[in-house]
């Protein structure tokens, strides 16, 4: 269900990749809705962090990603995951804590990962992310796979100190690694003007001797140009490239968050500019594409989560001795 | 007493902060969102959190954006900058919201605040405050759900707090807050909303001292935060068993109240510790190596400990239900002892 | 034993990495100024230091800058990519200079290296190795003479070792490279001068095996890095005091060799824990819990712990000689017990 | 023997300024060659990093500060505690490890502070004095003292988190605090173009929104005039600044590493641009000062320093009983 692998990792995409875009965002949305329903329902603990507005960022940054490539994630991951083709029936497992889960139910939201998928973990620590990417890139780097490393992180990651640490130790190593901000005007209920000492986090590219781009992040067209360019100029050996994507969370911080820090009005002037709204509106205008034939993605995306969801009830929990089990692998070389 | 006040450990907090804040204008209150919406007061919008569990609501209203200070997510950053704040004159209670943070800023508190008053020869002076949230039991895995106060009590010259009620709340963190030396005020997330009866006018509990939660003859059990409420109902449950279990509640892990502990140990003869935290190096192991070096005359049996297991905390329910100390765990411990 | 070749400590370490770098391309070695002149190749500049404490010499000029990698200092950055590098295929050896450095970078260690296995429900493999530097006696005062091993050990998911001489050092650090999981190499300066016979073929000596390194009847001294050879000055002492000591080097602080240590005391009936740490929730209150709660029944006396002062480090020489545990004073504490 | 404190914070110094801003130089490089023999004579055991070829910016910008202003300093710190008018005599009992230190022995090189002079503290952990510096700035702040802060750091601190965290938290709070960065081409044997993925420092304050100002740490005169100016803007509430300064350390390391990292040229380069004979020449030229009057405030520097051993010599050793003192300070509110 997630974008179709993108070759070309430039310009416009085609209207299969756009197609596929357009699903991953619909895919991604959908399962969102569901957790947070089910967690206001109460049917699990553990704190929620939604990615419902920002769903272009992850569907047009992986959709120019190869399977091979390598995402860090954050708190606010399953957006990632799904672009990034993490199973939705593992997933929403993961999230009931079920011994089906991505992570047997021992992660939870915060922490899924697929190591299969290159997906190498949300994450409960802001920043972390950053240097775990970097030397996922080394990895490439060192061994010559050709492979990219992206990492995911909010405005608010990018003062703590890893960011500073990641993109100056990426730029002087020129790693194969993409740093891609989701400026979504928060961290928690902190607005970015007021903890960010710079206009754009972008700005403080050239600190670092990298390239910035500033995009659209509610324009997956746009972020999959951009996310494009900035994989191949990794990919070919160039170094680091930090992007900084635009876009907003339509929930609060967290499920329960009355995000009483903004105004409905500012709520509604992103609301007005939704990725998936344009980018059916795209679809039907460039590609005559039919309401019919989006509805039927929208179905589909209903369908798969009904799946998962009846997989995750129907999973077992895991057994009281797994508590213990997967603290050292035991394995050695 | 139904006609005391009764008031949550949240609201306890609050209500130290601010007469402390009242009372002396040189504390401060720093951290992610302990108001919220910072720099949106024109709009109408400020104060939206009061901390990530809103115990800090109403002092950015009463106190202003001058003291009641919301940070980038920068803990290194601000956590050193309370330190330089402390060493010149403010006292500055500072928030990590999960104590699981500690990784990104271990050093302001570890080789700056605890050692400068040391490595300057006495001349320094820090009085800071960090108030942060332990344990486990809200779903919330690995990176957010540890106990972690072993770090802090390993660590020469800092002063850690665990209070077990609204009550030792309230009066540990006005210690706190007043206390020349740095102070680490650990609470746990599920004694939050937890109340008893709290005096309105300030008061301190003196750091240093634990107390004995429930008398007894036959054994001693030991808690801290969390666990000393399930020492008093594996208490309860072993009256059935026609155990008459006394509860010592440390309060301050550093300075310890060695003397309390090991007189009730002396008492009863045998003593089982039950600490949340994990089990190697911990506190567990510590008051257990406390007893065991000066009580061991006194004892009819092993020192028995329980902790959490050794692992991660796991994310699945039923796991983080298992993997925190329970009464039935601590009750066929003190069994086997007897 | 004359003939056989005799190395030190720091040869030890630069004799293991060597080997296994051969051995697998995909260990890497990365920290500051591990070669030092970096980028300096064409001056011939090269390679200028081979590490802060020279264990490194030789291995820049042998595996180039690919796999010896010198870093910025950004110890929170070049830790978390050598998690990232270890999660996806390489082996790193990742140095942090002094373990008083943690305080910057502790996060990388414990919530991604240690947890990732387990959070990951056994997916993710985290094959990292952390050479530091630990313990007092080189003059360099709070911030640059802890040991901290107690840090790591209470961390779940973390192995962590101590070598006591060049053998054991050569024999752990090649275990610890070729192991699986996080490990974390504690050496104390103080040891890396010091030589003995080191076997040139590469080998692995296991992590989680305790030795007995000196056999007695009537007490055991338990030690770890440095105070390994405290504990052996000490029992020769003790012998003209007509006491036959054992002495048990722990080399592995996690996973603990329970067994070796409950065995020699259950035969013994008496111990001394002897650690260079902090004493609050350290390595030797640890040792000391267990044995209380696992040997008791075996106890002629309590259970002992000789560790440093509870203050940070200081810098006076006379000071910080006193600051370390002495022969006298394991000697003195093994008489109170006889 | 420091620099009389400056009122009149920017431009040109007066010659009694100036005067004292030489002396003060010559009293750093004297008390770094008397410690230096004693590391090396072993009288003493600890890191020794010295301050040789730097003066210029201790000297300077401390000449720019008042008595109640703020400095937190590294692990190259003598220069910087002499500036700042922390006594000769205490320091080099420190150094012995004696009673009458300016920490009891308690601290060494490392860790000289004097809080007495606003000298908060020589530091072990790079980069750790940046965060010291912005509280010390916010209570000069929140109790109007009028007072400023001081952070001195390396090129190679640069790249620690804490540098990024401290500048944005200083901007974003106008914090009354001057950034000086001491670029002496090293960070331990690293060089800083290896290291910093930029050509200067400074270009990252844009970044953070503050002013950079680069500027020549081997002239004394460029130093004085230049920390005058971000220490006016700082005290005025303009927030905070960045300097960086081009300097280079003579020495090694420490005492004792032969800094085969470098070329005898580069080191050649800088020792021919010398800040105290630079200044020596301007004192002659400009305000025709003799070479009698330079020797003497030499001579001086030298009497000084001998008074300072002789009373480290002379002072006891802490009592063993100072092992467990001061862990606490015992002292409540
Ligand atoms: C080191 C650290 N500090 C604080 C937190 C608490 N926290 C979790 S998410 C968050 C906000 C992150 O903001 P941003 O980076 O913009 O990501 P967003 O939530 O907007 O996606 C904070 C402060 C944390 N998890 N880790
Ligand atoms: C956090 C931390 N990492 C590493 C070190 C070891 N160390 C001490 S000084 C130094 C070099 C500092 O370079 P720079 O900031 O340029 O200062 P300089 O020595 O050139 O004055 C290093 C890496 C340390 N003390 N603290
Ligand atoms: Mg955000
Ligand atoms: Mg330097």
């Amino acid at each position: 269900m997630t974008a179709e692998r993108n070759t070309d990792t430039s310009g416009t995409p085609s209207r299969e990749q756009t197609l596929g875009l357009y699903a991953t965002m619909v895919l991604i949305r959908a399962f969102e809705q569901r957790f947070a329903n089910l967690v206001l329902k109460g049917t699990f603990s553990g704190a929620g962090h939604l990615y419902i507005g920002q769903e272009a960022v992850a569907a047009g940054v992986c959709a120019a990603l190869r399977d091979g490539d390598y995402v860090t994630s954050t708190h606010r991951g399953h957006g990632h995951c799904l672009a990034k083709g993490v199973d939705p029936n593992e997933m929403m497992a993961e999230l009931f804590g079920k011994a089906t889960g991505t992570c047997k139910g021992k992660g939870g939201s915060m922490h899924i990962a697929d190591f299969r998928r290159g997906m190498l973990g949300a994450n409960g620590i802001v920043g972390a992310g950053l240097p775990i990417a970097c030397g996922a890139a080394l990895t490439a780097k060192l061994t010559k796979s050709g492979r990219v490393a992206v990492a995911f992180f909010g405005d608010g990651a990018s003062n703590i100190g890893a960011f500073h640490e990641s993109l100056n130790l990426a730029s002087i190593w020129k790693l194969p690694v993409v740093f891609v901000c989701e400026n979504n005007r928060y961290g928690e209920a902190t607005p970015v003007e007021y903890a960010l000492a710079a206009e754009h986090v972008v700005d403080r590219a050239p600190g670092y001797r990298m390239p910035g781009i500033l995009a659209d992040g509610q324009d997956v067209l746009d972020v999959f140009a951009t996310a494009g360019k900035a994989v191949a100029h990794a990919r070919e050996g160039q170094g680091p490239v930090l992007i900084e994507y635009e876009t907003y969370r339509y929930s609060g911080h967290f499920i329960g968050d009355p995000a009483r820090y903004r105004s409905a009005e500012e709520v509604e002037s992103f609301r007005s500019r939704d990725c998936v709204l344009r980018c059916a509106e795209y679809l039907q205008a460039q590609h005559g594409v039919s309401s019919k034939q989006l509805d039927d993605i929208g179905a589909e995306a209903e369908r798969r989560l009904d799946e998962a969801v009846s997989f995750a009830e129907r999973s077992p929990a895991p057994d009281l001795a797994e508590i213990v089990t997967d603290v050292y692998s035991g394995v050695r070389r | 007493m139904t006609s005391e006040r009764v008031i949550t450990v949240r609201a306890a907090i609050t209500e130290a902060l601010r007469q402390e804040m009242r009372r002396d204008s040189g504390v401060i209150l720093l951290g992610e969102d302990v108001a919220g919406g910072a720099g949106r007061d024109a709009e109408g919008l400020s104060e939206a959190w009061g901390g990530a569990f809103a115990e800090y609501k109403g002092l950015y209203a009463e106190f202003g954006a001058d003291r009641v200070l919301d940070t980038p997510i920068s803990e290194m950053g601000y956590l050193g900058a309370a330190v330089g704040a402390a060493m010149t004159g403010l006292r500055p209670v500072a928030e990590l919201m999960f104590v699981d943070f500690i990784g990104v800023c271990l050093d302001p508190l570890m080789n700056q605040a605890a050692f400068a008053h040391y490595m300057s020869g006495g001349r320094a002076k820090v009085p800071l405050t960090m108030i942060t949230h332990v344990g486990a039991g809200v779903g919330m895995a690995a990176q957010h759900s540890k106990m972690l106060y072993s770090f802090f009590t390993h660590i020469p010259g800092l002063k850690v707090v665990a209070p077990s009620t609204a009550y030792h709340a309230k009066g540990l963190l006005t210690a706190a807050i007043r206390d020349d030396d740095p102070v680490v005020f650990c609470v746990h997330k599920l004694l939050l909303g937890q109340s008893e009866h709290v005096p309105e006018d300030p008061y301190e509990f003196p750091i240093g001292r634990a107390r004995i939660a429930r008398e007894g003859r036959d054994v001693t059990l030991v808690g801290a935060a969390l666990t000393t409420s399930v020492c008093l109902q594996a208490a309860k449950a072993l009256e059935a068993d026609g155990v008459d279990a006394e509860v010592v509640d440390l309060l301050s892990l550093a300075p310890l109240d060695e003397e309390t502990v090991l007189a009730s140990v002396r008492r009863t003869g045998r003593a089982v510790i039950v600490d949340e935290g994990f089990p190697r190096c911990g506190l567990a192991s510590d008051v257990a190596a406390l007893i065991a070096e000066h009580a061991f005359d006194h004892l009819d049996g092993p020192v028995k400990t329980i902790t959490a297991p050794p692992a991660p905390v796991p994310f699945s329910r039923p796991l983080e239900l298992a993997f925190m100390p329970s009464p039935d765990r601590v009750r066929a411990a003190v069994l086997e002892l007897m």
